[in-house]
């Protein structure tokens, strides 16, 4: 997979061997040139941590911003260039612990972008915290008497929310991952993916065995059309079910419900300021 | 005023409304504004409030001249009460030179201090006679037209004005009202109670009324921008309900968000992504946007951020106003990277320089702060219409060519900024230490040159500041010195007390300073500052980049703005106690 | 009600005449007296807003801190003195938009607090922009096209986070809303009561006469320990369920999970550090 | 020290180890610091690495020596480089003096800059005969046991301690391996081709070997913590897994918040509960937390803050150095109140101070900082065992009585802080403005007495001020002026030129400086200042105070910290070319 239109060609990778993140990238790379998404028109938007440095490794337009703050960048840059493919892609303590307020509001606006989440259960570049999805008993150094917490649901959420298209993977079968990250990206609208991903250096309670054992597909029976039971499904948490949960057509997008684009599909940076009518603006408060 | 009986007002007034919240007191300084206007007068408006919906006490203050005003004063020439927790609430403005037109009710009971002149009004009364007590604020305003004589179809065209689509129904009903309290007026003006020889001037009819927020917003138009994102907080909100409610009509994308770090992150995404982008906010919101300040230091991302001081700390006085957030816009954000602090004083400064900070920080890449307050925000001013010229805008970016490197070093600092999706190139930005193209770096070679690239751009951004206004003799011994939405105000108190060797430096650039700014404060024997806040946060500012501090501070922190005639009290004080030292 | 042991006597209440508030404080006060909570145990707990003034209304410690923030700062107080009765209450706005986060990640502690929602489905205070909990179509000075978003569910969120007492009252409904909060208050762990407010000078949309139209109690048949169950009812949006929508008893409470009640029940403020044992600590990192 | 062949150190050497990370340098750093402290050295150890997991390149630096030592040289004396990238990471600080050890494959290829000596060594080689390569940091601890004589009892015991419990089959092989690694050293000491004569000094056997994050950790302990919340961000982690790990022992609530606001805000609460709560956080964690500083300004509440710097703007360097975020916290939070800002230098100064910063916090209701950096948490000293002594600290609470106030007004601003739940009163405490009793207020004179009171509390805090320490004369005409982490480097640097007339000012608190420091400044003509940013920060703060700048900044902001010889350099630098002037 050495050879597609996102490759940097031999850069240092700052993961480290065996990682799972690595399977997600060449998904991910592999996915977008099946869509046929050129580099020019995608901007990979991330946040801090070990995923989230994933779009340094994509040839691609890269808004690498603020642990957290993934999904506001990419929202408005959606916003002000509709004609641009945005993915914001981050790590499960990125989007669901530091960036969770963000993570329930973007989801309400149901922008056109695709949400991924490498999902390792853990903290990676801070060197091995529980992250919000931690299992319960997960000691670090830390949680030194084990996680005590309920784990974040990150799919019962998003549905609870109406998301439109929510998604588990698994960094180990990316042959289905693929397809998931193709659906996602085509998908119109907010489109969470969120992958299960082994951390090999932290998290040696959830490895690629344990993900193995402990992951399901969702049986083909399964309606995406039906929240209720889409969350039942997500609410299943051994074995964990891949599969698109549930999605949604049809409803508006953020970018649509400004009203910018009713007129003219041109992005902001092409546009310019009605002078002339600014200045009828004030001159119709005079008394003349 | 008040000479043997008649009051008599020849040149200006100052009238003030008080009631509760709810109550419609902002209707009446509209349409009274509004038909001062017309009239010909010029008119300076203000107000405090309390933060609620309903009840509490708060007032307006409306000051009318025949000559260009834009302060306010402590004193009080006509007072309409709506009730008397209201009157108590503003007695210490009263004096025996004071007229309170009220009902009767509220000017019995309880004695009023400061010995006003009372003349009952029954403007409640004649509400309920016309079936209900809303319409107390319409019989108001249509006795301040009556006061100033103005014609009773000029009153009704505006009164009718008000009612319209929906609300049209009750259009009769209000004319009415006014006009009955326009009749009450005329009649005390036609007995000779009351002489308001205010004369109008013509070149009024060209001038508009805008208030501080309006003037911001109208800036922010002129500047590009098209993208605003926001948390509401007072004051700042009006801001952002002005965008909101122009932004069909210029195309532009208003977004409340979930917080001020989701509306600030968006900013920063959204110039990115080639719009020009502001968030306009308070203190506590602001503090909240810190970490996205440094964002956009590292990021060399233009940001436009309107922060509307008022008191803190934490909550605070939430509706009140305080020059209290200098240091923290100063300092925001964790990281040494340049920006710039601009500080209007008046609605047109607050136009060209909100509009200003949009080219400054798309030619600098760099955060810009339009620092105001919730005195400027809601105070309504009377000013000839700008004139915004034909050409629009221009954004700095450029078509990104295949081996596009968006931190290219150069000598100014500054790299050609592209936007993704324009050109061949990729925009790379990241927040980490980057290299040239953007991408992630640990090279501590690289880290120095970043940093001296992003610092380097100090140098022209200095030159490029806005120079300090000096008002007064050159050859100064003493310098008073203010800065942003005080600067009408110590203006005027300074022409009042006309102290010989006294001048003004007012700053409408509070950081950079110009470089002009240590020659100015040098030359002083004495400098006196005045600020809105209790540690004389510019001063502080001013010692660490010139040297120079001031032997005197006039400071405020009640919550309230300076007035004139407080100042001009405050300088005269000053010079006793000082005399000869 | 004006007699009882929270009652702060002729006091100036900021709220406007007619808010729904006055009758949830009413009610709340009430509740509590019926539980038998004493003043100078209880600890109020709000952000900023018209909802968030309600400590100052009542006898009893107050903190009243930042907007958003009255979740993190009740859990703490609760883990610092587990003999106070602590009730977290504020706004819609406050406590989805501002305070999202904390929301998310204070049910997944599961500390024994009450969280207390006045949602009037707009925000007051600064005078009438949409909530997060606004219906499409809210047109407002800043909403100026009308709300486009997907409202936010608390009650779907809250299930799906498991949350273990999740309910919703209405402040028209008094009696109703007494018997949710004596139950919400004696729960223990973490309590939602999300209360449906009618804000009388900015929402013209969602009035009392609304409400009451728009609301029906869940039926005795609901089982409220059931989630999927519970979430189907909190998914139904006209009209808006009222009553406990989900109930778990058992659960580990915050305070417990910390260690520190294992052996002692002393609040933090009764206790000394042990001295002797840190000079151990580094004697014993000595070459002695 | 190499002379004629034999390469001998007498009283001091400075070892350097580099490789990639997840190497196990830092179990050689662990090993071989402790097995030189039993052998009565004095160590101190400084490190420098990546931001990543696996790979790249980070290095050890370890100074041993036969006195104290508390900074670190940039020359290295032994180099055990693990990998040739390794090599190249540090190549700059070689010399002809240094001498590297390292597997044959790593020296050849090729050419080292410098001119060092090399002496091959089979490290990995070794290891992989035992069967597996991740031996090689134990062959190399055993090497430098050897190289010191350590015996192999010792060195055996030593590593034996690393494998307990789940581990405790691997302690077999890894003792093997470290005897082997010792027995190449013996072998070429025995050769003559080295002698290390550092003698030992019994007194170290009551000595500890502690890091930065330990000693802010114990001074926490110390002070009564008893409560910490935090958002992991190096390199402020480390002190919140210390706490973590002696939360049990010590009755500690250490909680991971969902992010750094709830971390601050959950800290308030618990100061409002009785507790005595603390924050762990760098740059862009506590950017976040500036509105609940602001809280507790307005509270009135204790708030202790661990800032442990990296170099900004942004996610910046994040493991790396820098005395950037001084700014930041003094002028962090909207408002005006009173602050404190510690800045350790030493582990002691750590320890003392953090504890101090818990009844200072707690005597004046105000924020506490205690700033430090990555440099700092991240080295290793050997330091006295410190004395806690018998008394706990008291937490200053009184029980309430009915008519309780918590802001009740007194002279010197501070009102006696009462909990809930203790006594019959009521606490109630407001971010808005409020009055005495902590109801929300919009009382313009409260609003002013409440302002000074919260102000008024500087008076105390400024008599409180930890002193600066002068080094060298009294009657000094060169003053350096140093804060936090550069002070022993500085120090050494400062000794080493003895330069008559110079004299070191090194600051522990930053912030409000005690009242002595403007004669300090003022007695010298020339003043320098060393500073780990590029701004100057602090040189900007004492302009601000005092009137006394510096003519010389040294200033270093590429992510490392200075050291010894460097400085002395810059000083040496310094001195010629400003002679006479
Ligand atoms: C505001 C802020 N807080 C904390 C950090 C430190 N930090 C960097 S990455 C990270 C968590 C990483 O976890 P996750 O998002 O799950 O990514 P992973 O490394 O596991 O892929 C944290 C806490 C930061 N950079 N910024
Ligand atoms: C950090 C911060 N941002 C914004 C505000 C301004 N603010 C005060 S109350 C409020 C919203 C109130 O809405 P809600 O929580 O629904 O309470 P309500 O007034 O409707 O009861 C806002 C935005 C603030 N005080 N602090
Ligand atoms: S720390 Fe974990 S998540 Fe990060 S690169 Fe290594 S294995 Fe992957
Ligand atoms: S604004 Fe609305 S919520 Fe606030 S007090 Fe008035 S009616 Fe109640
Ligand atoms: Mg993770
Ligand atoms: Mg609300």
């Amino acid at each position: 997979m050495n050879s597609g239109r996102f490759d940097m060609g031999s850069i240092d990778v700052a993961w480290c061997p065996g990682c799972g993140n690595f399977a997600i990238l060449n998904t991910l790379k592999a996915a977008l040139e099946e869509i046929g998404i050129t580099p020019t028109k995608l901007v990979m938007v991330s946040g801090i941590g070990q995923a989230a440095k994933i779009p340094h490794y994509m040839k691609c337009n890269v808004f690498n911003g603020l642990h957290g703050r993934a999904l506001p960048a990419a929202t408005a840059i959606k916003a002000v260039n509709p004609g641009l493919t945005v993915i914001a892609e981050s790590g499960d303590g990125d989007m669901y612990g530091e960036g969770g307020n963000h993570f329930l509001h973007a989801i309400r606006r149901n922008p056109d972008i695709t949400n991924i989440v490498h999902n390792n259960m853990v903290y990676g570049l801070t060197k091995g915290q529980a992250s919000p999805t931690s299992r319960r008993g997960f000691v670090t150094p830390v949680q030194v008497r084990g996680v005590s917490e309920e784990p974040f649901n990150p799919l019962a959420v998003a549905i609870a929310q109406k998301a439109t298209f929510v998604a588990r993977g698994f960094a180990g079968d990316q042959e289905r991952l693929k397809e998931l990250l193709v659906r996602a990206v085509s998908h119109r609208g907010y489109a969470l993916v969120d992958i299960l991903q082994p951390c090999v250096s932290f998290n040696k309670l959830n490895t690629f065995a344990w993900f193995r054992e402990h992951t399901v597909s969702l049986p083909s029976s399964h309606d995406p059309t039906d929240p209720v039971e889409a969350f039942r499904r997500a609410m299943e948490d051994d074995p964990l079910p891949l599969g698109v949960f549930y999605e949604e057509t049809g409803r508006p997008i953020f970018e649509e419900t400004l009203g910018l684009y009713e007129r003219s599909d041109l992005p902001l940076f092409r546009r310019e300021r009605n002078m002339a009518e600014l200045q009828r603006l004030v001159d119709g408060k005079t008394g003349r | 005023m008040s000479q043997g009986g008649i009051v008599r007002f020849e040149d200006e007034l100052t009238l003030t409304l008080c009631g509760e919240a709810g109550h419609g007191i902002q209707s009446v300084e509209l349409l009274a504004t509004a038909l001062l206007k017309d009239s010909g007068r010029y008119v300076f408006s203000t107000k405090e409030f309390m933060s609620r919906i309903r009840g509490g006490s708060n007032s307006t203050t409306i000051r009318v001249a025949s000559r260009p005003v834009d302060a306010s004063l402590y004193r009080i020439d006509i007072l309409i009460p709506f009730d008397r927790a209201a009157l108590d609430h503003v007695r210490r403005r009263l004096s025996p030179e004071t007229v309170i037109f009220a009902d009767e009710d509220t000017l019995t009971g309880k004695e009023i201090p400061g010995n006003p002149v009372t003349i009952p009004m029954p403007f409640r009364k004649t509400a309920e006679e016309l079936g209900n007590v809303l319409y107390t604020n319409m019989v108001a305003s249509g006795f301040i037209a009556g006061l100033f004589s103005i014609d009773e179809k000029t009153l009704a065209a505006r009164v009718r004005g008000m009612f319209t689509g929906e609300r049209s129904s009750l259009a009769d009903v209000n004319v009415e009202a006014a006009r009955k309290g326009s009749e009450s007026a005329r009649r005390l003006v036609g007995a000779g109670g009351i002489a308001v020889e205010i004369p109008g001037d013509p070149a009024v009819h060209d001038y508009i009324s805008i208030n501080g927020a309006e003037a911001v917003g109208l800036g922010a138009l002129a500047g590009g921008c098209d993208f605003v994102s926001s948390y509401p907080m007072s004051p700042s909100t009006a801001v952002l309900v002005f965008m909101a409610e122009k932004a069909d009509q210029f195309g532009v994308i208003v977004e409340q968000a979930e917080d001020e770090i989701s509306a600030a992150n968006m900013v920063i995404g959204a110039w990115y992504a080639g719009a020009r982008a502001m968030v306009t906010t308070s203190g506590g919101g602001f503090a909240l946007m810190e970490e996205t300040v440094g964002l956009a230091g590292m990021l060399e991302s233009p940001l436009v951020v309107h922060l509307a001081q008022r008191p803190g700390p934490a909550t605070g006085l939430p509706t009140r106003t305080e020059q209290g957030d200098l240091n923290l816009a100063l300092y925001s954000g964790h990281g040494e990277f340049p920006r710039i602090l601009l500080a209007p004083g008046t609605p047109l400064d607050a136009i060209e320089l909100t509009q200003k900070a949009f080219s400054l920080a798309d030619l600098y890449q760099i955060p810009v702060f339009v620092l105001t307050d919730q005195y400027f925000i809601d105070s309504s001013w009377t000013i000839p219409a700008p004139r915004f010229g034909e050409n629009a805008p221009r954004l700095r970016i450029v078509e990104t060519k295949g081996d596009y490197r968006r931190y290219r070093l150069t000598d100014e600092g500054i790299s050609p900024r592209g936007v993704p999706g324009w050109g061949e190139g990729l925009v790379v930005v990241d927040s980490d230490e980057h290299d040239e193209e953007g991408h992630i770096t640990e090279n501590h070679g690289v880290r120095v040159d970043m940093v001296d690239k992003r610092l380097a751009k100090y140098a022209a951004v200095r030159q490029d500041a806005q120079a300090p206004e000096l008002y007064g003799p050159e050859d100064y011994d003493t310098l008073i010195i203010s800065w942003g939405s005080t600067g009408p105000i110590v203006r005027e108190a300074l022409r009042r007390i006309r102290r010989p060797g006294t001048s003004l430096l007012h700053f409408r650039q509070v950081y950079p300073l110009h470089p002009k700014t240590p020659e100015y404060l040098g030359k002083a024997r004495r400098r006196v500052m005045v600020e809105g806040n209790a540690t004389a946060q510019f001063e502080r500012l001013l010692r660490a980049e010139t040297g120079y501090g001031a032997r005197d501070r006039i400071l405020k922190y009640d919550g309230l703005q300076f007035t004139v005639d407080e100042l001009v009290q405050k300088f005269e004080e000053l010079d006793e106690s000082e005399v000869g030292k």
